[in-house]
């Protein structure tokens, strides 16, 4: 017989799990969580059997926000889809339109003109900081506070959110990329804001850490709470930061090097334990470095048109063919595999929800912690129940 | 020590708290009824169809019922019955007109893509956001007469766009009196050559009128 | 001390109070005393635990850079003016949240244990309730001045908690359930580090008496460092250990794990609806304003003013006022911090702060044993009572922190 | 019961108690009035919702909440997880037919009064998402709704927006009559029942005593 | 990263009797694919996870794609002789030809330690009704796992080997696969304010006496000409 996978991994902290119903310590506690909790970050669905406070079992449960897009996308063209990909990942809707568009001009072999690229660079980049800084925000929720991390976060988060309303009309459904460019131009006094807005950010970036990093009820909290270990994670298909907390480096950006990143300076930082604290400095670090990313960006953004004049917003059929096309969401490796019969509807429409693919080993995560450590595993993965569910 | 990330977090809130009595930044809360939201231009939030003028909305609409934003919508929330007959539009063209344009905005995703695709710059994204509504039926079902919106109205909402538009349609307009004097100025011509010439073979209808039969083959 | 002993202010309470009581035939005086004092504190800790909702969603707001709840305003009765009819500054919003409670359906769950599920608001906060009788407000004015009034505080503080179980027990709830487990957990390790960090006090005031150890804690230094246990070193670790004592007892943030909303809904109180939820909200409140009233009585020199020339202030208006502080702490912490987990918990009671009170119950005896040192002899005495304060702190916090601290991170340029 | 149903449920007019209702109103009795007043004042002040984001709407629920828009103004920031405390829910986002056994149950398991604000597209008719096979067209199919918020989200200022049209309906409330509130009314159902999963679709696909849509429609001409 | 095509016939030299084909992709991103035979998937996806040259150690992206029954209409010419002697009189025969539908399953491969792919491999089903078996990968790439599920609940594709089959997204009495192309949406349609096409024969079903013409509850004005 074949040898499969590497066997699941043990546990590595926590206390042992009693795996079967002993007369002497009486029953298991089977408790399902979701898909109304406050902790689920929406309606995600754990079935979980406590023997007293420490998960033993952790089956998680989805579908509860299956709404049908790849049905609908296959039913309707190309264009049509676009702002369905806004309700993806409603936290992130500049970089899932990104990627939609990016796997539509590779499947139509479409040319980005410069302006677009380093437009979609800088929105990207800050959607990740946007995503980032409300993950945070709901993991420190998670965590037990009054909301006031959280209210933090959102603070920053609607002086972005801002921004793409002035750009896209729409605060969170930005519907902004096109095939073969981007919608609007933003104005001069766009850029300034925007501008301003990146070089103030590490201030509320170092307020926000001195507040919450160095607490000593985090660091109990969340070190050595959750461990992933490299090689299940690479197995498991895990990407993003919760990928790169393991110590693997493997960030798209670098990697596939799309759109114009190869023309910027950056790090990709890495963490050595894989733990639920490594996957919050993650993002705290990865906003650092989309800062610094963005600072570079609007020096060098050139003037010029923003869409390919070849492009085609109606009747677009591109040729019979297949392709797939991923790039480096705030989440993960969000992917889009698309299948053209040559009609204006694709054949097969497919996103690679990186959301799903992390909490592959959620239940290996959680085993031998308590209910209070499945809540914060959950909330360092960060899932988005629109891209997990679709 | 243990306590100090404690008290460093307990300083970061008491500055927050203190600050928000003195430094705007730290107390960001609109009042909203009373404080409106500054709306950015680009803002979107449902369909409206412009006519040029407020006090005839049904006569001056612009739309023309081609029915683009109809089958575009992504969530087909537009449906639209055309007229039997025309009547002129923006440029002085004979179009057909709508004569039932419903939106239903209790499925609308505001995504603007009927503005976006309309050719004819009929359909615009308003910025009424507050519609909330304790029928679904009656209060989010908008039809023709409750979409329509006056020029001068969309101008007060998107000052910059409305105002390419109208140059946009102005030049459109020129463009077509300049095409109908010409065409008029060589039927006339054409008529004199006629008059002059009865004898001569008659000169080649314009493609427009006659367009060629489609081949059978093809 | 003497002046403001006289001073009509001072005086008025008690003396309406026995104005009334003397018009009443003598059989109903005892009664009736006792009534009014009931009544009394009833109204005063009602109101107080009405504004300290709204104060705390208003702190909380302002922590949080926002506004927090200001257009209750009143209801629309014709003849008031506009101002009062919608604003108000929010002051009226727990009013309005009364009237809802009140009105709103009572569920009982099929499952439930009636008896149980009834009974555990109302005992909730009834214990509450008690703990007030053995807090001196103000001068002369402590309802029951019990020689043990600390033992009966502690009796009646500690019964609130098995409430909780019987809450969370009668829901027939998993959630409640769960809650119930930690409520008791928690109720065990956090009475003895309570009790062990108020020894001290009674050690160095030699009384169990609430009053007498805020006597206890009268005079002056220079006229301007008040005789307070905080202002000693072994009263100060004391203080602070207590504030995590009385954190855990009431269920506060970073120790509220027993309604961990995150993780448990809404724990123990999932199941109650209406005014059974209003009242074990209640009781929280109660629970936080007495326990910030032993602390005030303990460690802040209850109704004692703070320099030589402000006696002329009400002694109540220095506790309430030292009071209202506490619970602003209260709320400033929990606007801050994060939950603990049940196991931390336990362990920060048995490991950190149970040593820290023991070592510290020492460092008190020491202080009263050395109470007649005096020259230079004093600044030795002070160096070794915070000698014993601060190194055990380190040392135990290390051992509690082991293996835990901020990181580096590495990263990849390519 | 049925009797009641068929009756067109009386919904008071949003909006200020009119000069013309107070009159009316006076002619309960002074008393009754000024309780009514209380009563409705208070409720409206306290509005706690559920603590239940269903999809992309929720985030603008939860920015409602933040420090920009801050929905604690209205006394409503009490977000309460558990069903048994809270007076509103916020229906924010796509229910599927997966979820709406759940929604229903929630809604069951809340205590009276209640109210219900359907908020945005999906949570009112299914929205972009009603062509799926698993999403439910409308929650109202199954609860009854008293505000619908439409939009894809609702700026968090359009649910202040919807908050404020529900204290006004609740101001406007009855508490004796002809058409007192719902909650009042004993031959009024508080519990609906609550579909289950079938093999094609949910069992039964909607809830005739609660789903009474306007004559359905068809294209003039050609139906 | 070798060529497609070099793949295939170092798996085709190792594991004999596998039948392994290039699949090439028309469009411009070219991205050509391998066809495995199911008998022997498992053990290639095996191969081609710890292959030293290969390491295609994380699966991407895994997921299924319809291809139903087809009927294809032949047109050909055939020359028939004129039985009187005349010359050859080309006549047009039509066929009909059913080519059989089959579901299939795509998998992304990629590789994080050489940072190279991606290699994508596919595997068919017999038909759509009854042989949709195919080995499950998720013994070797544990990221299948939620995808075949998924696959398995939308599709139908049933993965053997899988550890844990069971509906992903619908619940566990949905009989249907809803993301196959002849799949048909349940009858929900009652009310639709605007009626399109499809709503409408949806919505004739349901009443028998068609309304006339409301588009809005709201008052509708006249229409002026």
């Amino acid at each position: 017989m074949i040898t499969a996978a590497p066997a699941p991994f043990g546990q590595s902290s926590g206390p042992t799990v009693r795996r079967v119903n002993d007369p002497l310590h009486g029953d298991l506690l089977e408790v399902s969580m979701g898909p109304q909790h406050p902790s689920t970050h929406g309606v995600f669905r754990m079935d979980v059997t406590l023997d007293g406070e420490v998960i033993v079992k952790l089956k998680p449960v989805f579908g509860y926000l299956h709404r049908n897009h790849e049905k609908i996308a296959e039913n309707t063209s190309y264009l049509s889809s676009m702002p369905y990909t806004d309700r993806l990942d409603y936290l992130c809707s500049m970089s899932t339109n990104w990627a939609y568009a990016m796997a539509v001009e590779k499947l139509s072999g479409q040319a980005v003109p410069d302006r677009a690229q380093y437009l979609r660079v800088i929105l990207a980049e800050l959607t990740r900081i946007v995503n980032h800084a409300c993950l945070v925000g709901f993991l420190f929720n998670d965590l037990g506070t009054s909301f006031t991390p959280l209210l933090y976060a959102f603070r920053e988060r609607e002086k972005i959110i801002d921004l793409f309303e002035a750009l896209s009309g729409s605060r969170m459904m930005c519907n902004y990329q096109r095939f073969g460019g981007c919608r609007v131009d933003p104005t001069p006094e766009w850029l300034a804001a925007a501008s301003k807005l990146v070089d103030n950010f590490p201030r509320f970036l170092d307020e926000y850490e001195t507040m919450l990093t160095g607490n000593e009820i985090l660091l109990a909290r969340t070190q050595g709470v959750g461990r992933l270990d490299p090689k299940h994670a690479v197995n498991a298909g895990i990407t993003g930061p919760v990928l790169r907390a393991c110590g693997v480096n493997y960030d798209l950006r670098k990697v596939d090097a799309y759109g114009f990143y190869p023309r910027f300076d950056f790090r990709v930082p890495l963490g050595e334990h894989g733990d639920t604290y490594d996957r919050y400095m993650m993002r705290i670090l990865e906003m650092r470095e989309s800062v610094k990313i963005l600072q570079q960006a609007f020096k060098v953004l050139p003037a010029g048109p923003i869409m390919d004049p070849k492009a085609k917003l109606r009747g677009f059929r591109p040729k019979p063919g297949e392709t797939y096309g991923r790039l480096e969401g705030p989440k993960g490796e969000l992917g889009f595999y698309l299948l053209s019969d040559g009609t204006p509807n694709p054949y097969r429409y497919r996103v690679r929800p990186p959301s799903l693919i992390n909490l592959t080993l959620l239940e290996e995560m959680c085993l031998g912690h308590t209910v209070a450590d499945a809540v914060v595993i959950l909330g360092s993965i960060d899932i988005v129940l629109g891209e997990v569910d679709r | 020590m243990l306590g100090s990330g404690i008290i460093k977090g307990l300083a970061v809130t008491a500055k927050n708290f203190v600050g928000s009595y003195f430094v705007p930044e730290r107390m960001v809360t609109e009042q909203y009824p009373e404080d409106r939201p500054k709306l950015p231009e680009n803002y979107r939030s449902f369909p409206l169809l412009v006519s040029e003028t407020a006090e005839d909305p049904m006569g001056t609409l612009r739309c023309v019922a081609c029915q683009i934003c109809e089958k575009e919508c992504p969530p087909q929330c537009i449906y639209i019955e055309k007229s039997k007959d025309k009547k002129p539009d923006a440029t002085g063209k004979m179009q057909l007109y709508p004569v039932v344009f419903a939106i239903d905005t209790s499925v609308c995703m505001s995504c603007g893509l009927c503005a976006e695709l309309c050719p004819f710059d009929s359909i615009k994204m308003d910025q009424v956001f507050e519609v909330a509504a304790t029928n679904r039926f009656a209060g989010l079902l908008l039809n023709r007469e409750q979409l329509a919106k006056s020029n001068a109205y969309y101008h007060s909402i998107r000052p910059v766009e409305a105002a390419e538009v109208d140059a946009r349609l102005a030049a459109d307009r020129q463009a077509a009196e300049a095409k109908a004097k010409a065409a008029a100025a060589a039927k006339a011509a054409a008529a004199a050559a006629k008059a002059a010439a009865p004898a001569a073979q008659p000169a080649p209808a314009p493609v427009a009128e006659a367009p060629k039969p489609p081949s059978p083959a093809a | 001390m003497s002046a403001s002993t006289d001073s009509f202010l001072e005086r008025a309470p008690i003396e309406a109070r026995d104005w009334l009581v003397q018009l009443l035939p003598a059989p109903l005086q005892w009664f009736t005393h006792h009534l009014i004092t009931i009544g009394a504190i009833l109204a005063v800790f009602g109101l107080f635990f009405a504004f300290t909702t709204v104060a705390e969603r208003k702190l909380l707001g302002r922590l949080q850079n926002r506004l927090g709840p200001n257009r209750s305003g009143l209801p629309k009765f014709s003849a008031l003016p506009w101002h009062l009819k919608h604003k108000l500054f929010g002051l009226t919003q727990p009013f309005a949240d009364a009237v809802k409670a009140l009105t709103k359906e009572d569920i009982v769950p099929a499952a439930a244990d009636k008896l149980l599920h009834f009974l555990a608001p109302v005992l909730v906060v009834a214990f509450s309730l008690l703990t007030f009788a053995v807090l001196p407000f103000g001068r002369n004015m402590v309802p029951v001045d019990l020689d043990a009034g600390l033992l009966y505080f502690f009796a009646a503080g500690s019964a609130t908690e098995l409430t909780i179980f019987m809450a969370g027990w009668a829901s027939r709830n998993k959630y409640s359930l769960l809650a119930a487990m930690r409520a008791l957990a928690q109720v065990i390790s956090y009475e003895l580090p309570l009790l062990l960090s108020v020894v001290p006090v009674v050690l160095v005031a030699g009384t169990l008496s609430t009053n007498e150890i805020v006597t206890a804690q009268g005079g002056w230094s220079f006229g301007i460092l008040p005789h307070w246990n905080i202002f000693t070193p072994w009263g100060f670790i004391g203080f602070l250990l207590f504030l995590v004592a009385a954190l855990a007892e009431c269920n506060r943030s970073p120790f509220d794990l027993p309604e961990a909303e995150s993780e448990l809904i809404a724990g123990h109180l999932t199941e109650y609806s209406g005014f059974k939820y209003a009242l074990f909200f209640m009781a929280e409140y109660f629970g936080l304003t007495a326990l910030s009233g032993l602390g005030v009585t303990l460690f802040l020199g209850g109704w004692q003013a703070p320099c030589d020339f402000l006696p002329f202030i009400p002694s109540y208006v220095w506790f309430m006022g030292k009071l209202v502080m506490m619970i602003v702490f209260f709320i400033w912490v929990r606007g801050t911090l994060l939950r603990l987990r049940i196991d931390q918990l336990t362990r920060l009671a048995w490991q950190f702060i149970v040593p820290l009170a023991l070592i510290n119950l020492g460092n008190a005896a020491f202080w009263a044993l050395t109470a007649s040192w005096a020259g230079p002899l004093q600044l030795v005495r002070l160096g070794v009572s915070l000698a014993l304060v601060v190194g055990p702190f380190i040392l135990l916090g290390r051992r509690l922190n082991i293996g835990r601290g901020p990181r580096t991170y590495r990263y990849a340029t390519s | 019961m049925s009797d009641a149903i068929d009756k067109p449920v009386p919904f008071p007019a949003a909006g200020n108690i009119s000069d013309a209702e107070r009159e009316e109103l006076r002619r309960h009795g002074i008393l009754m009035t000024s309780l009514e007043e209380l009563y409705n004042w208070g409720r409206s002040n306290s509005i706690w919702p559920l603590q239940f984001g269903l999809a992309c709407c929720a985030i603008e629920m939860i920015a409602a909440a933040t420090a920009r828009f801050d929905i604690a103004r209205f006394g409503a920031e009490i977000f309460r997880p558990s069903p048994r405390q809270a007076d509103l829910m916020i229906v924010s986002g796509t229910v599927t037919k997966k979820m709406a056994p759940q929604v229903v149950r929630l809604w069951n398991q809340m205590p009276e009064p209640k109210y219900c604000i359907a908020m945005g597209a999906c949570a009112i008719s299914g929205g972009p998402f009603k062509q799926g096979y698993n999403v439910l067209k409308g929650i109202d199919r199954f609860i009854p709704v008293d505000i619908y918020i439409p939009g894809c989200p609702p700026r968090p200022e359009a649910l202040l927006n919807g908050l404020m049209e529900l204290q006004k309906q609740i101001q406007g409330e009855r508490l004796t009559g002809p058409d007192a509130a719902r909650h009042t009314r004993p031959d009024m159902p508080s519990e609906f029942s609550v579909p289950s999963y079938g093999e094609h679709d949910l069992q039964p696909t909607k809830n005739a005593e609660v789903w009474k849509p306007a004559t359905p429609l068809t294209r003039s001409g050609k139906g | 990263m070798e060529a497609l095509d070099q793949i295939r016939d170092r798996l085709l030299a190792r594991f004999s009797g596998a039948s392994v084909a290039l699949v090439t992709n028309p469009g411009p991103a070219a991205e050509h694919s391998l066809l495995l035979d199911p008998a022997h998937a498992r053990e290639i996806a095996l191969f081609l996870r710890d292959d030293s040259a290969l390491q295609l150690d994380y699966c991407s992206n895994a997921t299924g794609i319809d291809w139903p029954e087809k009927e294809i209409v032949e047109t050909k010419k055939v020359s028939v002789l004129d039985p009187a002697g005349g010359p050859a009189k080309i006549t047009e025969e039509k066929t009909k030809r059913v080519e059989p539908g089959c579901l299939e399953a795509v998998y992304h491969l990629y590789s994080m330690a050489l940072r190279h792919g991606p290699v994508v491999i596919r595997m068919r089903t017999a038909n759509r009704s009854d042989k949709v078996n195919l080995p499950s990968l998720t013994p070797v790439w544990r990221s299948c796992d939620f995808q075949e599920r998924e696959i398995f609940d939308l599709y139908g594709i049933v993965f053997d080997g899988h550890p844990d089959l069971r509906r992903l997204l619908m619940w566990d009495e949905f009989k249907d696969h809803p993301m196959r192309k002849d799949y048909v949406d349940p009858d929900d349609f009652e009310w639709e304010p605007t009626p399109h096409a499809g709503v409408l024969d949806r919505a004739k079903m349901h009443y028998s006496a068609p309304a006339t013409l409301a588009v809005s509850a709201a008052p509708q004005p006249e229409v002026k000409p």
